[in-house]
């Protein structure tokens, strides 16, 4: 079974899981999305940008910024953005600063069962270089390592009107089509897998989740 | 206090007395004796809260120090034991047969400093080094900056300063004041 | 042939109106409940963004058959139990299809969606998903009995099951609608109403921080589309069902907009003043006052 | 023609001779001996025969003079009986003995014969005097032969015989003097004729010691403790003779000297004869040893023969209607006869007499039939005497206005059934710890007796129907069945559809107005689901007899025109439905449940008949119609008879059990089939008596009241089941519960929508339970959360399950929703809106279960244990895609059924509803579910069209590729919610689902368990108190008939 799964590109091989647990998960590769026709396609960006679902997973300490974005203050639903507490309903992926090697994991698996296209905003500055952890044993230095990054907001944390700023430029990103971070991670997945399983040494997951 | 170091002298071979403020005071017992000392102050001496356990890494010694601290809601007063064990053979009875939650304490252990406490419950799974596969990363001959800088793709054009150097020279550019 | 071409025009005009008209309410409903928080709120084109965004998904993931048609049988559900419906009174355009069966058929085939949806989700195999189907299911038989006695209450009082004659019997002066005339019936399906509508106390189905967000915790892309599609639908379905019960129906589409709307602003007035029920709480809340209402419409006329 | 007296010559020579002959052989003995006992039995036979074809009795003058100068015996037709099948049973008893006879000396043969001989003058003699020299002589050889285990239990129980032979004795030799006294005459013939002149005080009192001496060896409750000693120590060979033949000589003796009492004294016997009955039958409760509960038994039936020979003596004033006679004193006495013995030679085959410890008997077809059948024959059961008997007797009591004794007699034949198939069911279930001594001396005599039993039987059927081919084939088929059963499964499958077919052929086209309909229902029905039996392979013996024999039974239950035929089918229904039942493998308890809940029932239907003669006269079933008298005892007595198979609430318990633990295949007959039995039964009568008040409450009201309760409650109980068949059981339960509700209403709407909820209920509840069963056989349990996720493994019985539970629950478009429309219309019609929104509100809890149901097996998470679990077999995947299509073809057109129901219907009451295209038209609204279904079909087709054609393609994915809070599932198992899943509703409404019922009739049954004990504390084993019991029996009994 394994040696015939080596000749097929299309089959992922989930090493990480017994045996008898293959059977459990989809272990097909995921393919690259094409866009529609050029306006047809704009229009549905303009559509996907105003319309952006956050995933309501806080990964570190930068999601208490985001509560105050949904008060009377900052109302981000204002521009279209509201909380989606599925993955795979939700089209931004929000990390909340640091990550740690098991956050990560997790954080992993969440941004592989959002359907495409999705985005991804980085908060803070644990997620772009470490922060203030960047010598830390259990601590990522780059997000960007792991999964494709959209948005970078720097700040130790980014206070909500930066984060507004971001979406902004998530938006703009998104209608100009440059935010195709999903095929990029598909396109870029045996690296991106080879990163990822460096630091998780426990996968007891499929290589990709579904 | 006192009496009590004086019940406890009848009984155990406890060394160290050192009575840091009116209502804290450690102690040191041997590593034998540390089990039924914690037992004794439980059940007869009113130190019915079990505040913390934690470890110190005294490498040089080659020994871990265990610190137990005890709390007395009656009189208010805590007391920490400690105990030294051999580094090398990083191994303690277990007291969660006293408070469950130090279950969770000699998890944690047993996960950063590799100290191990036969017979507690889950001691062997880890709360957050999921597949940690090097030396439990708080004893002090783990050098945690060196396993990040090979591990977790450091960005590069990050700089590092002592911190005292480095605000001086930004508070104070042209010297000395 | 003629016929069954215009009917089917008719029937894409009503349900194209009804569709826009149930995602109009929703974004109406949202600015609303932003102003009343002080917000700005979202635009009221929003619902729009969102339909088309889920729609426009480019990847999809299905569970098994039933997983696939499950929002097909609840969008089905939806259109359906609109259909059987006469929107508007007099109105030939938005007759529907209500020559097919009465009150009880309309109030049967509301379940029909929920079955089909309740078993896409199932096959999902998440467990919040079957854990909310179960929930909703013991709701619905809870709000279901005051909404029987309503209904036969109105039966008796108007010698009828059929919706149409129901309305005519309402025409004539706004005394002569339920609401004035049979009071304890109509409150009785009004709570109904409330829960059917699922908005808090009673939104123990979606409940967000308990299972979130219930059965289609796995639907996403088209399939939620579609779910969202039939949300607008079923909606509007129920809103013009009740206005005909007890509002005195409507002979235009302003009235049945005005009318539909302020039902609806019940269960959002209700909604947002207060707190969830727990699941066995919202049971015992339906057979308690409502039903005692119910059972007091039904025995008046028994006396 | 021999001289009877011969008989006694040549007991009394051959007697003498047998200890000289036994000197030269002991074979010449036993040839001798066994010649004897023939010859008895030859005369007798020859007798018998002669009378019944029209010769004069025979009377017989000892030393040739007339009365008073000698002895007279006679020998009519009843002596003639009495005495053949006393000495039958002799011959056949020494035969089970020829290995005892053979060892021990030759005295115990004389004693035999002189025991038998006893018995033949006690029959024959008219002389009081010489009727005490033969008590005496059957006594002494009686207490003798008692001895011949030589064990300190028979001695000591022989001690007690002797005691109360003795005090008895005297008691009838004090009678007899003073009778003497005051007639002058032993003779018993000129006594009645000079009757008069036993009065007053000295009179009363002759007689009453002659009748309790009388009395007291019949064995009367409660001094009778002796007896039971005798009955369970006595070798079985020695106590088939004393149990059946001594007893018969001693009724006998009562039966001659009827003429000699008055109204009072036969009140007297009458009311002994209850007593007993009822109170040995209640102490049977409590008894673990065969041979003393077969003594218990024994008792209470001589009881029961007593009591309905003096009522009738009594009713009829003395004039005994010979029909009559031998219809209910003969057929109670030979059933009772020969079950009796016949039971008793089998405990000879166990050493050990613990009745749990018989199982081995089943290791052996042929006893296992003989045993079984003598079991049903004297619980009463068709086609034996019994039956017939019971039947004749509750219809002349309920004719005289003996209301009591009717309960009284139903009470005891309960009380008996109940121990009785307790036996029958250890011996089926239990494990086998002893091996049975089976040899053909000892087989030989209850078999003949059993085919003695079944021609008796067949004999007062062919007096009742005259040999009508159709209602005996019930009885005849499954025994030809029962000859091949050594056929492959399969094949008698197929002859079993093939039977049953031809059977429907015949029997529909006979049929009008609703009993067409029901007979397809039933039979029909039944076709589809016999498909689904032929998946078993091997043998399966004991399944095709009983399977074409309720279907049978359930044909004729339509076709009969007469109360007894109804009865007697739906006994036949009863009782194969219940071996049915009996054959799955955890089914004991329940069966017993099913059985004794149905007997009752039956017991109810039997008083309801009773009294629809006794009203009328007649006994066709349209009699009901109009009758004035006993209006309310008949409806209620029926009702109560029916609901109980349908499992209406309070008399429910033993349908979920009954459902769940029969048989996969066999749960479908039961549940969609049978239980529609008592729907056709509440119908039959509700029409006819409709509009019956009990005080001002119209019956059918409280009947609508009572099916809307047992909707909700059994639906309730339905979502709270772990197991997939109990599930479905109390679902049955709660659908059975609409139907009632609608028959209750006798309107039209009100009885289209039951049939329509029966055809319905037919197609949905078979299919589930044949799909389940489909399951179950792959799975191998039948707890829900055990499985999960199937429906990629076994999509066609996914589907299945699918339709059905839409069906079920009554959403459009399929046929469910007509079924509630009808329903809820016709309620709102009727006027009974509560009713109504009860039904309402148990069909929206019935959406629970069916999720529950469905997505527990098919859906959520499949388990590992069922990876390689295969689609079920074909044969269940036929019938369910048949009642697919059944259910597919009255969805889309609904016309189909909706209108000959109407028209069936429209017979009863005026109709109102009417016809617009596909569109039905009530008064209050309308109904088109042709268009339903077209539109169901386009809004589902659309978006589907829609999502394919727009959607791009969706990548299939794995069952733990779900978004688990960003973890990963850990077990399927632990993954899937199927435990306890509606446990907020459990909360909210729990306390309506708990099992009252349940425990009502435990404590009912436990009280009836203690009383039982209680009573029994009076057998202490003492022969002193035996002793002291039988004086001050007889002397509360003197008080008692208002001795002066």
């Amino acid at each position: 079974m394994t040696k015939e799964t080596k000749h097929n590109p299309s089959i992922l091989e989930n090493n990480g899981l017994p045996e008898f647990e293959r059977d459990y998960f989809c272990d097909a590769r995921p393919e690259q999305s094409r866009p529609l026709a050029k306006y047809i396609e704009k229009f549905l960006n303009w559509a996907r940008a105003n319309s952006l679902w956050l995933l309501g997973f806080g990964t570190g300490c930068g999601a208490v910024e985001l509560r105050p974005l949904m008060t009377a203050r900052y109302d981000m639903y204002r521009y279209g953005i509201a909380p989606r507490p599925t993955p795979r309903q939700s089209s931004v992926f929000i990390i909340g600063g640091y990550a740690s090697v098991k956050t990560t994991k997790r954080i992993i698996r969440s941004y592989e069962q959002m359907q495409q296209p999705k985005f991804v905003i980085a908060l803070g500055s644990c997620p772009i270089n470490g922060g203030m952890y960047w010598d830390s044993y259990n601590t990522i230095n780059r997000i960007d390592h792991y999964i494709p990054v959209d948005v970078y907001i720097a700040g130790c944390m980014p206070r909500p009107e930066s984060i507004i700023a971001g979406f902004d430029l998530l938006k703009k990103l998104i209608k100009e089509g440059q935010a195709e971070g999903a095929n990029k991670y598909i396109e870029n997945l045996d690296w991106y897998k080879a990163n990822q399983k460096k630091i998780i040494k426990d996968w007891n997951m499929p290589d990709y989740n579904w | 206090m006192k009496e009590i170091i004086q019940r406890l002298k009848q009984q155990f071979t406890i060394s160290n007395v050192n009575q840091q403020r009116v209502d804290l005071t450690f102690l040191s017992v041997k590593k034998e004796q540390a089990v039924s000392l914690i037992s004794y102050l439980r059940d007869f001496e009113k130190f019915s809260h079990l505040v913390f356990l934690t470890a110190v890494d005294r490498v040089e010694d080659i020994q871990f120090q265990l610190t137990y601290m005890l709390h007395n809601y009656n009189t208010h007063q805590d007391l920490g034991i400690r105990v030294l064990i051999d580094r090398e053979k990083a191994e303690m009875a277990s007291i969660h047969h006293l408070w469950k939650q130090a279950g969770t304490y000699q998890r944690e252990l047993k996960e950063m400093f590799g100290i191990d406490f036969p017979g507690s419950p889950r001691v062997d799974e880890s709360f957050i080094l999921e597949g940690w596969d090097n030396i439990p990363p708080m004893r002090r001959d783990f050098d945690t900056k060196k396993y990040s800088e090979e591990t977790y793709f450091p960005r590069p054009g990050r700089e590092s300063h002592d911190p005292e150097s480095y605000m001086k020279s930004k508070l104070y550019p042209e010297g000395d004041a | 042939m003629a016929d069954i071409l215009r009917t089917a025009l008719y029937l894409f005009i009503s349900v194209f109106v009804i569709l826009n008209y149930g995602l109009l309410l929703n974004g109406l409903v949202r600015k609303i409940v932003a102003r009343a928080h002080g917000r700005v709120g979202p635009p009221i084109w929003q619902p729009w963004l969102d339909i088309l965004k889920t729609y426009a998904k480019r990847s999809a993931i299905s569970h098994g058959v039933m997983f696939f048609l499950g929002p097909i049988f609840r969008l089905a559900g939806g259109l359906g139990t609109y259909l059987f419906i006469p929107a508007i009174y007099g109105s030939v355009m938005f007759a529907n299809l209500s020559f097919s069966g009465d009150l009880l058929l309309v109030m049967y085939f509301i379940f029909f969606g929920q079955l089909g949806m309740a078993l896409g989700a199932g096959e999902g195999g998440h467990p919040n998903s079957a854990i909310a189907v179960g929930r909703g299911l013991s709701q619905m038989t809870s709000f279901e009995l005051p909404f029987a006695l309503s209904v036969i209450a109105l039966a008796i009082q108007y010698h009828s099951l059929s919706i149409t004659e129901i309305v005519a019997a309402q025409q004539g002066g706004i005394l002569n609608w339920t609401i004035f005339t049979n009071p304890l019936a109509t409150f009785a399906g009004l709570f109904a109403l409330l829960g059917m509508n699922m908005h808090s106390p009673f939104d123990i189905v979606l409940a967000p921080q308990e299972v979130p967000i219930g059965p289609p915790t796995e639907m996403q892309s088209s399939f939620l589309g579609i779910l969202q599609t039939n949300r607008a639908i079923f909606l509007s379905a129920k809103l013009v069902l009740f206005m005909n019960l007890y509002l005195g129906g409507a002979t235009n589409i302003f009235a049945m907009m005005l009318k539909t709307f302020m039902l609806y602003m019940l269960s959002v007035v209700v909604g947002v003043s207060f707190p969830r029920f727990r699941t066995e709480q919202s049971i015992r809340f339906f057979l308690g006052v409502p039903t005692l209402l119910g059972l007091a419409a039904v025995i008046i006329f028994m006396l | 023609m021999v001289n009877p007296l011969s008989i006694f010559i040549i007991a009394l020579g051959t007697g003498f001779l047998m200890s000289l002959i036994d000197r030269l052989h002991r074979s010449v003995t036993m040839l001798v001996f066994y010649a004897a006992l023939t010859g008895m039995v030859v005369i007798t036979g020859q007798w018998l025969v002669a009378i019944m074809q029209g010769s004069e009795a025979a009377v017989i003058y000892t030393a040739g003079f007339q009365v008073p100068f000698s002895i007279n015996l006679r020998l009519g037709f009843e002596e003639a009986i009495f005495t053949f099948l006393a000495n039958l049973v002799g011959l056949l008893s020494a035969m089970y003995l020829f290995s005892r006879f053979k060892e021990s000396n030759a005295g115990a043969m004389v004693l035999f014969l002189m025991m038998v001989m006893g018995i033949n003058g006690m029959i024959m003699t008219r002389d009081m005097f010489n009727l005490f020299v033969f008590m005496e002589i059957t006594s002494i050889a009686t207490y003798a032969l008692i001895g011949i285990d030589r064990n300190t239990k028979s001695l000591s129980a022989g001690f007690k015989y002797i005691i109360a032979g003795g005090l008895a004795s005297s008691l009838f030799l004090i009678g007899t003097i003073y009778l003497y006294r005051l007639t002058g005459t032993l003779n018993i013939d000129t006594m009645i004729a000079t009757k008069e002149m036993i009065a007053g005080n000295a009179g009363y009192i002759a007689l009453f010691l002659v009748l309790a001496a009388i009395v007291i060896e019949l064995k009367p409750f409660p001094a009778n403790g002796w007896a039971l000693d005798v009955y369970q120590a006595v070798n079985s060979g020695v106590v088939a003779v004393v149990a059946t033949a001594s007893s018969a000589a001693m009724f006998f003796v009562i039966y001659k000297l009827l003429p000699l009492l008055n109204i009072s004294m036969l009140d007297l016997l009458a009311g002994i004869g209850i007593v007993t009955f009822v109170f040995s039958n209640l102490l049977g409760l409590k008894q673990q040893n065969a041979k003393r509960l077969l003594g218990y038994s024994s008792i209470a039936q001589m009881g029961l023969v007593l009591t309905a020979l003096t009522i009738l003596y009594k009713g009829t004033c003395g004039i005994l209607p010979i029909n009559l006679l031998i219809i209910i004193v003969g057929g109670l006495f030979l059933n009772h006869f020969l079950a009796k013995a016949g039971l008793f030679w089998l405990t000879g085959l166990f050493k050990d007499q613990e009745t749990g410890k018989w199982s081995a008997i089943r290791q052996n077809p042929l006893l296992m039939f003989v045993f079984g059948s003598f079991i049903f024959a004297l619980i009463g059961l068709p086609p034996f005497p019994g039956f017939w008997a019971k039947w004749e007797l509750v219809l002349f009591l309920a004719k005289s206005g003996q209301h009591i004794w009717i309960w009284a007699i139903l009470l005891g034949s309960f009380l008996e059934a109940i121990y009785l198939l307790r036996w029958l069911l250890t011996v089926v279930k239990c494990d086998i710890e002893q091996v049975a001594e089976v040899n053909f001396q000892k087989i030989l005599p209850p078999v003949l007796f059993i085919i003695g039993l079944f021609n008796a039987g067949f004999l007062m059927m062919i007096h009742y129907y005259s040999f009508n081919p159709i209602l005996f084939a019930p009885i005849l088929m499954p025994a030809l069945f029962f000859a091949v059963d050594w056929l492959p499964a399969k094949l008698k499958g197929i002859a079993t559809i093939l039977v049953i077919g031809a059977f429907s052929y015949h029997v529909i086209p006979q049929l009008e107005g609703i009993y067409p309909i029901f007979a397809i229902l039933f039979l029909g029905g039944g076709l589809i689901q016999l498909i689904a039996t032929l998946q078993a392979g091997g043998k399966r013996t004991g399944f095709y007899p009983f399977v074409v024999m309720m279907f049978l039974a359930l044909g004729i239950l339509l076709k009969s025109e007469t109360t007894i035929q109804f009865f007697y089918a739906w006994e036949l229904m009863t009782v194969s439905s219940f071996l049915l039942i009996l054959r799955g493998r955890q089914a004991e308890r329940h069966s017993l449940l099913y059985i004794l809940f149905s007997l009752a029932g039956a017991y109810f239907i039997l008083v309801g008949f009773a009294y629809t003669f006794a009203a009328t006269g007649s006994l066709t079933i349209l009699s009901l119609n109009g009758i004035t008298a006993y209006v309310s005892v008949i409806y209620i007595s029926l009702l109560i008879g029916f609901l109980i198979k349908t499992g209406a609430l309070g008399m429910h318990i033993w349908l979920p059990g009954s459902y769940a633990e029969s048989e996969d295949d066999v749960s479908p007959m039961i549940s969609s089939i049978l239980s529609k039995a008592g729907i056709f039964g509440i119908m039959l009568v509700s029409g006819l008596l409709g509009k019956t008040l009990i005080g001002k409450v119209e019956v059918s009201s409280l009947l609508g009241w009572l099916g809307a309760a047992t909707a909700l409650i059994g639906t309730l109980m339905a979502i709270f089941q772990e197991d997939i068949k109990k599930l479905l059981a109390y679902s049955s339960m709660g659908q059975v519960g609409y139907m009632v509700l609608s028959v209750a209403m006798l309107s039209h709407l009100g009885w289209v929508s039951a049939i329509y909820l029966s055809f319905n209920h037919l197609f949905f509840k078979a299919l589930l339970f044949i799909a389940i069963a489909g399951v179950v056989s792959r799975t191998g349990t039948r707890t829900m959360y055990e499985m999960g996720g199937l429906i990629k493994k076994m999509p066609f019985s996914f589907i299945s399950v699918l339709i059905a539970i839409i069906a079920l629950s009554g959403v459009p478009p399929l046929s469910g929703f007509g079924s509630k429309w009808l329903l809820y219309t016709a309620g709102i019609e009727r006027g009974w809106y509560l009713q109504t929104a009860v039904a309402f509100f148990a069909s929206t809890i019935v959406f629970l279960y069916c999720y529950r149901l469905i997505h527990a097996i098919f859906l959520g998470q499949p388990k590992p244990k069922f990876k390689n679990i295969k689609e079920a077999s074909l044969w269940y995947l036929v019938p369910e895609y048949l009642l697919i299509m059944a259910i597919m073809a009255i969805s889309m057109f609904p016309n189909l059924i909706l209108k000959p129901l109407i028209a069936a219907v429209s017979v009863y009451f005026p109709t109102t509803v009417d016809w617009n295209g596909y569109t039905v038209v009530s008064s209050l609204g309308y109904w088109n579910g042709n268009a339903v279904m077209y539109v169901t079909m386009g809004v589902f087709a659309l978006p589907l069209i829609i999502l394919i054609l727009t959607q791009r393609k969706p990548q299939a994915v794995k069952q733990f590729n779900i978004v688990f809070a960003a973890e990963r599932p850990d077990r399927p198992e632990t993954t899937h919610v199927a435990y306890n899943f509606f446990a907020p509703y459990q909360k909210a409404l729990g306390f309506m689902a708990r099992p009252l019922a349940t425990r009502f009739w435990t404590a009912v049954s436990e009280w009836t368990q203690s009383l039982a004990a209680l009573f029994r504390q009076i057998y202490t084993g003492n022969g002193q108190t035996y002793a002291l019991h039988i004086i001050l029996y007889v002397v509360v009994l003197y008080f008692i008939s208002g001795g002066h």
